[in-house]
């Protein structure tokens, strides 16, 4: 047999090994031990501005020519947040939604106009009524357009996400395409200062936000929300004759997506303080998508490591220049062929499902 | 003023806004088309029409040599060989964008049906082995040769690892189609003629206004472009409709496993749904030169969305649908634009969308392709 | 300050001694506009290069920090340049867009910056300690254009735009310079390709004159289609459609076109074009030459010993001398003395610099 | 033999569905299939058309080895097949569904306007609908439009998958009689039944399939009378 | 048997186009018993279930379900007011275990909804374990509870239909419309879903059978209706309507079809 391939089956037997091994350990675990292995993991992530003071680790992981602690600040938690947020309404509810961009927007845009621009309301206070807006606006967005099906809905998102752009665009009094800037940052709290230079105290935030939004989307997941969310994507028609009012729990996938988008949104304007039209341009959206697909689309965990990968490779493959773009598009195909579900595919079916007396039956 | 604008010049708004619908038509028979067949927005497709102006430009200037920056030095401004130049364009254009369509089912699509095939893997093998030396060396021509050299062995690789016989869910295919959009318009802004920047032509088509309709000019260039655009459209359904190929496009739109069963080549159907999709982008593609005179890589994208917008518009899977909506939005666009100025009539643009699809949920003329009952 | 003669060679002193300091350049590489970036990369390049030759003990580095123009990604190029204490001086950020989402962050370490190429009036009314420019901000420009339409004689001129931060508001200044004679035609995009709505309202007006702002490929886009319309109004442009990619994208239809910049004509300093020339065998684009300027005045402060970032930023306060496109010395929000706006047009496919120029 | 299956094995990812089945059909015979659902009948008979692939094993068909070759090919030479769930085209009327039978064949269209007359003979319900789109048919006209649509293609072997399924009790009486004059007319016939009185009644030879593999097999009367496969498939 | 109507049919007219599905039917469902509903194919059987459940809104017409007029409520109201069905051709929820599948069909009765699943209230907290052990309970009532976990669409056919039938049981209806479940099965598999029906109609359900094995329908059936050509033309119990001549003419052939 060739080399090459009995290399990559070897990698391959020796990953699926190695996941075996892990997972059989983590089974093997005692309650209070895996306490304590979460507890060490987040700790980990809290500390991720000094991995790359770590010898080895930190070569690995360090981004070149940019700040590593700026890149997870500005683009990875904002990525990873979007991610979960878009996989409520891609990977769970399975409606395609080509606009996403345009909550994200719509919550940094609140923030800029309550803090900046129109008002001066501090930070804290833009969150909520940012988070409000955006809901409102998926329920604007998804009232009239949930009937549409499919592909139909995904060009309707799309427009509707451009349509925001360029209303902000055009619209003086959103600042036109001059944007707006003076955004408020975050209070300080304590010795954690929200300033323009130091961009851990905003990383920890996000981080913070990530773990609550991931909190919560679990809840809804494992939930009868949850639960008529996939019953809509895997047969919407048979969904709706078994009783769930699918319109309704459409627009709450919407509403809930827009939500987290916004908080993004809020998060990122807060943090740079300046925003225009141009962060919010329609291949964002189309990277977004890309982030929870090549992932792991319904799988939480899996948008969180498609957005972590599609907002940091770009920065750790600087060196690749112009070039970076070009290798981001051939690995998307790549993993698509390899990977159709994505890295960190969902798993149904598990005996897991089944806390009843009289399980584990054949196969 | 502006609101007499629209009155003022209503015909002249018309005929422009029609010649662009035509290209927007043409772009978005490929998007129906290939989402008839497949199911699949085709997001590459905007890349295939790209590849087809590129072919178009080059057709003009590298096998013709027109000269750049003439006036009046080229003789062939009107008669026979004037014609002959057009249809070699043409060719050009279509080949260009027939084989990039092709190539793109085989290396980005194919194997997601579960059917990798041996050009898909050799392809993929390539780029990989490119991507990968390009880790070690930043030179071309070194990349190349190591990717040349990898090629084999990963291709074999790749053989064995593609998964057969396994339909990949619906998303795989976007995601699959937007890598491969992306890849195609940076290969072309790394390695293309112009690089990032704009690629002109010369000017092959002196736009000479050859009549006057209720006081609107019309120029030559805008009559080409609607009736050439009216004939492929024609062709095509021709096709579609009347030939034994056509019949077997239409049957495996609608249920590709008993076409198989009843012994259509599934495989050849879709290459040959892709080629026409390409062949109709090239035809779009030469006459956008034709009146636009220039492209860049990043061309296809926008009007990659306008032209699927337009399938949408009319209702995607039905060819008469992509015409009929693609001349719909050149036309909102044009008038949007006299209305309200040029920067809203994109918004205008999709505000129409969504209120056509509000009341027609599947668009204009409905799909052609019949849904299965409950 | 230092008063040396108009000489390119930035501080001819050679004695000078330093170690390990750099000079950045901030903006766009690659993507889209890139070629902007490499423009000015190279005028920092040269003088850096000089720089270097003459003063063997002072080997002055330079850091690139390649943000594609994209405001959401300048961010952490930016704190990276905070962070690399080296890094004295900023040559950049090239646009107004990225400078309004990373100049704080300068200011708030100090970093002291030249932008070659920032145009945005804003820029200069945020209270930046640490901002320059080493041209003039489009609310010269602007009039200076105004001007020139006026002694034109137009009477009727149509103000497009391209829909950007850049392109708006110039156009909006222009607008409103010219008052009555102003026809609003509102924005075109620029990444589009069919501007027949604007030429068939072109036409409608009847103008004598149209000015766009935006930059140079939709400029091209513009021009010819406006003259395939039959519109023969004359063409007024601003600097960023100073490129040869103009005429290459409109053609025969370039032809007589004005373009307005606050940028010097490429020759108005022969050594400079020499030595242009001569290191990279070509002649300076746009903004090549304002770079060039902007990095010597890092150079020479660094030349006159000032090797942090605080007393470069000092230096800078007192600088004046004649760079090569203008008289080089800021007032207190940053603005340059020298803001002469020049007029080119194009012959026989060239750009032309007009001598004798609003100013 | 006009087909012949031997050893076929084939997966559906890690299931193996077929463990080694063989057996054949000769010239002018009618063979039935039977056995409990997921015994793997429906996969048999899409390996013989070709949909799904081979793991082990081959099929021979007139004596030659086509299992490798493409479905298409294999229509060519004659072997088409009603397929379980009908696989009507939903958006093509009932003419244009029935004229897809013809698509390896091509032909002339007086050949076709005969093969569509004939069709109509066997299934008039079937000339009432002719413009209407297939989707919209109830389930036995959708039935009987599948089965004349193989007919169409003029097969040598003629692969049906539960033909009866669906079907009202006049029909099912009805389409076993067209199977016999199917068969008389010298087309082979292998059917899958879960029918089984009446496909034993109608077969020559039968095979009773469990869990993907042969366990029985005999002449159709042999099976009828087989204690065993009365309790197990005949209801008692 | 009751005389009490669950379901008022009346007078029904659908219209496809030109094509007439249905033409001025009328049937009433009592509660409690189990209705066949027989008929040539294309007769009308499955627009009725459509015309009943919501799927299709009839031309001409009403629709009486416990009192109500259904016609127009929305589909999922209608399953809420008790009307529960299958598919001819099975519409499972491919990637959801089995369990999850019966427990969307349990939700339909409950009320918690997004705040409570975010707040994680009591009342969400029950809701949610009163689903999982009616759907399991469902599971285990209808013989397939030892493949609860596993994705249903990786399930032996067998078990599709019976899941179906769980899934549309966990609605709680008081009406469940089967939709050709024998279709597929052998005499023996027949066999036991017979007594299953049975059993369901033993627990309170009105049942409405639409079948073609005759094997099934005159075995639990109390009262048959027969579709022909989108009109009724027969009703009444089982072994009057098996010697109905129209019965026979249009439907059932010889008298023997067993
Ligand atoms: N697409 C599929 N994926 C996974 N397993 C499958 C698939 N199709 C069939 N199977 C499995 O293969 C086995 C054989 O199925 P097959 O459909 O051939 O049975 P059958 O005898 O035709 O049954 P029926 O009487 O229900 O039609 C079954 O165990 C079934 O679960
Ligand atoms: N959406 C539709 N459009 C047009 N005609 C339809 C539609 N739905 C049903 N029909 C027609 O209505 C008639 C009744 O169909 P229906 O499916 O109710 O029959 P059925 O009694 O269930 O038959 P079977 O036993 O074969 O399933 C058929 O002739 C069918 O062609
Ligand atoms: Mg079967
Ligand atoms: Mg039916």
């Amino acid at each position: 047999m060739n080399p090459v391939v009995r290399s990559l089956r070897q990698v391959g037997a020796s990953l699926a090994g190695a996941k075996a091994g892990l997972a059989s350990r983590w089974n093997a675990m005692g309650p209070t031990q895996r306490l304590s292995a979460y507890v060490l993991g987040v700790l980990a992530l809290y500390l991720a501005p000094w991995w790359t003071e770590i010898p080895l680790l930190g070569s690995i992981v360090d981004t070149p020519g940019t700040q590593f602690t700026t890149v997870l600040s500005d683009r990875v938690i904002i990525f990873v947040l979007v991610a979960l947020g878009l996989n409520v309404v891609v990977g769970l509810a399975g409606l395609l939604d080509l606009g996403y961009v345009g909550f994200y927007a719509v919550g940094a845009y609140t923030t800029a106009i309550l803090t900046s621009s129109h008002a001066s309301l501090p930070w804290l206070l833009a969150l909520p009524v940012s988070i409000a807006v955006s809901m409102v606006f998926g329920v604007i967005l998804g009232a009239p357009t949930l009937r549409l099906r499919g592909d139909y809905l995904a060009i309707v998102t799309l427009g509707f996400g451009e349509i925001i752009r360029l209303s902000a665009k055009n619209a003086e009094w959103l600042g036109g395409s001059r944007g707006i800037n003076d955004i408020k940052h975050p209070p300080s709290i304590g010795p954690l200062k929200f300033g323009v230079v130091d961009p851990k105290p905003y990383y920890w935030l996000g981080l913070t936000m990530v773990f609550a939004v991931m909190f919560l989307l679990h809840r809804l997941e494992n939930s009868r929300v949850g639960r008529a969310w996939v019953a809509i994507r895997e047969d919407e028609d048979a969904a709706e004759l078994m009783g769930v009012d699918t319109f309704r729990f459409k627009l709450w996938a919407f509403a809930i997506g827009a939500a987290v988008g916004g908080l993004a949104g809020v998060q990122y304007a807060g943090k740079v303080g300046f925003i225009n039209p141009d962060n919010f341009p329609l291949l964002l959206s189309i990277l977004f998508l890309a982030a929870v697909v090549l992932g792991g689309s319904g799988n939480m965990h899996g948008a969180i490591l498609g957005g972590i990968l599609v907002s940091y490779l770009p920065e750790r493959l600087r060196n690749f220049q112009d070039k970076r773009v070009f290798v981001f598009g051939v690995a998307l195909v790549l993993v698509m062929v390899f990977r159709p579900e994505g890295l960190l595919p969902k798993k149904v079916g598990t005996r897991k499902a089944v806390a009843a007396p009289g399980e584990g039956g054949a196969q | 003023m502006r609101d007499w604008l629209l009155y003022r010049t209503f015909w002249d708004l018309t005929i422009t806004g029609l010649a662009l619908g035509s290209i927007y038509s043409l772009v978005a028979l490929g998007y129906t088309l290939v989402y008839g067949v497949l199911r699949l927005i085709n997001f590459a497709h905007s890349e295939i029409f790209m590849v087809g102006t590129f072919g178009a430009l080059m057709a003009s200037q590298e096998f013709l040599g027109i000269p750049m920056l003439e006036d009046g030095g080229y003789p062939y401004r009107t008669g026979f060989m004037l014609l002959v130049f057009l249809v070699f364009i043409l060719l050009c254009a279509m080949v260009f964008s027939g084989l990039g369509a092709v190539a793109l089912e085989r290396v980005a699509y194919k194997s997601l049906r579960g059917n990798g095939d041996l050009f898909g893997a050799v392809v993929l093998a390539f780029l990989t082995g490119f991507v990968v030396s390009m880790v070690f060396v930043d030179d071309t021509l070194a990349n190349v040769i190591v990717a040349a050299i990898l090629t084999a062995p990963i291709t074999m690789g790749y053989m064995s690892l593609f998964r057969r016989g396994k339909q990949s869910p619906r998303l795989a295919f976007l995601i699959s189609a937007i890598g491969a959009s992306t890849a195609i318009a940076e290969a072309m802004a790394i390695w293309g003629p112009e690089k990032r920047e704009q690629y002109q032509t010369p000017r092959i088509l002196e736009k000479d206004v050859l009549f006057s309709f209720l006081g609107a000019d019309v120029r030559v260039d805008n009559v080409i472009v609607i009736v050439g655009a009216l004939l492929m459209m024609v062709a095509l359904t021709l096709f579609v409709n009347k030939s034994r190929l056509g019949r077997g496009v239409r049957a495996v739109a609608q249920d590709a496993e008993t076409a198989r069963i009843l012994g259509v080549n599934v495989d050849m159907i879709i290459l040959v749904t892709f080629a026409l999709g390409g062949v109709m982008a090239g035809g779009a593609a030469m006459l956008f030169t034709l009146v636009y005179e220039q492209s860049r890589f990043n061309i296809g994208f926008i009007l990659g969305v306008k032209s699927f917008t337009a399938a949408v518009l009319g209702g995607i899977g039905n060819l008469k649908g992509a015409l009929l909506g693609g001349l719909v939005l050149g036309l909102v666009e044009n008038y949007a634009s006299a209305v309200f100025g040029g920067q809203w009539k994109d918004v205008v643009a999709f505000v129409v969308l969504l209120v056509v699809l509000m009341f027609r949920p599947t668009g204009l003329l409905g799909e052609s392709l019949g849904r299965a009952r409950v | 300050g230092d008063d040396t003669s108009s000489d390119t060679t930035a501080a001819a002193g050679g004695d000078v001694t330093c170690d390990g300091l750099k000079i950045a350049f901030f903006g766009a590489l690659t993507g889209d506009a890139g070629n902007l970036g490499q423009n000015i990369k190279k005028g920092v390049d040269l003088a850096v290069a000089e720089f270097n030759e003459a003063n063997p003990g002072c080997q002055v580095g330079i850091e690139a920090y390649d943000s594609q123009g994209d405001p959401a990604q300048a961010p952490a190029l930016a704190d990276k340049a905070v962070a690399d204490a080296s890094v004295v001086g900023i040559v950049g950020p090239a646009f107004s867009g990225e400078s309004k989402a990373v100049n704080g962050k300068f200011d708030e370490a100090g970093l002291p910056i030249v932008t070659p190429s920032a145009t945005n009036p804003d820029l200069a009314n945020q209270g930046w300690k640490i901002f320059h420019r080493a041209l003039a901000g489009d609310d010269k420009q602007g009039p200076g254009i105004v001007q020139k339409i006026t002694a034109d004689g137009k009477a009727k001129v149509g103000v497009i735009d391209d829909n950007s931060e850049y392109g708006k508001g110039l156009a909006d200044i222009v607008q409103a310079g010219l008052g009555a004679a102003a026809v609003e035609m509102n924005s075109l995009d620029p990444e589009g390709s069919d501007y027949s709505a604007i030429v068939t309202a072109a036409k409608d007006a009847g103008v004598d004159g149209i000015f766009f702002g935006g930059y140079y490929a939709a400029a091209g886009k513009l021009a010819k289609q406006l003259k395939d319309g039959g519109v023969d109004a004359q063409l007024y442009f601003a600097d960023g459609v100073l490129d040869v990619g103009f005429i290459e994208a409109a053609g025969p239809a370039a032809e007589g076109s004005i373009i307005m910049c606050p940028c010097a004509p490429k020759d108005s300093n022969a050594d400079f074009l020499a030595a242009f020339k001569a290191k990279f065998n070509e002649d300076p684009a746009t903004y090549a030459a304002e770079a060039y300027d902007a990095a010597t005045a890092f150079l020479d402060a660094i030349a006159a010993g000032k090797q942090d970032r605080a007393s470069i930023l000092e230096f800078l306060k007192t600088y004046d001398k004649a760079g090569v496109t203008k008289q080089i010395k800021w007032d207190e929000k940053g603005e340059v003395a020298g803001n002469a706006i020049y007029a080119y047009t194009i012959e026989s496919g060239a750009i032309v610099g007009k001598p004798g120029l609003i100013g | 033999m006009l087909l012949e299956v031997r050893d076929l094995h084939v997966f559906y990812g890690r299931i193996e569905a077929l463990k080694g089945i063989s057996f054949g059909v000769n010239q002018g015979e009618i063979v039935t299939l039977i056995g409990a659902n997921g015994a793997g009948k429906t996969t048999t008979m899409r390996t013989i058309s070709g949909v799904r692939t081979v793991a082990q094993g081959s099929i021979f068909f007139e004596g030659r080895d086509i299992t490798g070759i493409a479905p298409h090919e294999r229509v060519k030479l004659g072997i088409c097949q009603a397929p379980e769930g009908r696989g009507i085209f939903p958006g093509m009327t009932v003419r244009e569904n029935l004229e897809m039978g013809t698509y390896v064949r091509g032909g002339k269209d007086s050949q076709k306007s005969a093969d569509l007359e004939h069709v109509f003979h066997l299934f008039p319900r079937l000339k009432e609908r002719i413009d209407q789109n297939g989707g919209t048919l109830s389930g036995g006209e959708q039935q009987m439009l599948a089965i004349g649509r193989a007919l169409m293609s003029r097969p040598r072997l003629l692969l049906l998958d539960e033909p009866s399924m669906g079907l009202a009790p006049m029909l099912i009486a009805q389409i076993f009689q067209i199977v016999r004059s199917i068969n008389e007319e010298g087309i082979s016939v292998l059917l899958v039944e879960q029918n089984a009185t009446q496909a034993l009644r109608a077969a020559n030879r039968a095979y009773v399939l469990e869990t993907g593999y042969v366990v029985k097999s005999g002449s159709g009367s042999e099976l009828l009378d087989d204690p065993a496969v009365r309790a197990a498939y005949l209801g008692g | 048997m009751t005389n009490d109507v669950l379901l008022q049919f009346s007078d029904i007219t659908m219209q496809f186009g030109g094509v007439t599905a249905l033409s001025e039917v009328t049937i009433d469902i009592h509660r409690g018993e189990i209705l066949g509903l027989i008929g040539p194919n294309g007769a009308g059987k499955t627009t009725c279930f459509n015309v009943m459940t919501g799927v299709y809104k009839p031309t001409k017409g009403t629709v009486r379900f416990d009192g109500q007029d259904i016609v127009p409520l929305k589909r999922y109201e209608i399953t809420l007011a008790g009307i529960a069905r299958t598919f001819q051709n099975i519409r499972l929820f491919g990637n959801m275990t089995a369990l999850e599948n019966v427990m969307v069909g349990a939700d339909a009765r409950k009320a918690s909804s997004v705040g409570g699943a975010l707040l994680r209230t009591p009342r969400q907290r029950a809701e949610d374990k009163e689903s999982r052990d009616r759907a399991m309970e469902l599971l285990t009532f209808m013989g397939i509870a030892d493949r609860a976990g596993d994705a249903a669409r990786n399930l032996p056919y067998g078990y599709q239909r019976r899941l179906e039938i769980a899934r549309a049981l966990g609605t709680e209806p008081k009406l469940l419309c089967l939709d050709e479940p024998a279709a597929g099965f052998n005499p023996a598999e027949k066999q036991e879903l017979n007594e299953l029906i049975l059993k369901i109609r033993e627990q309170g359900y009105t049942v409405l059978l639409i079948e073609h094995d005759m094997s099934v329908v005159m075995n639990v059936s109390d009262r048959v209706a027969v579709l022909d050509f989108g009109r009724k033309i027969a009703e009444g119990l089982p072994a009057d309507v098996r010697a109905n001549p129209d019965v026979i003419a249009a439907y059932l052939g010889v008298p023997d079809a067993s």
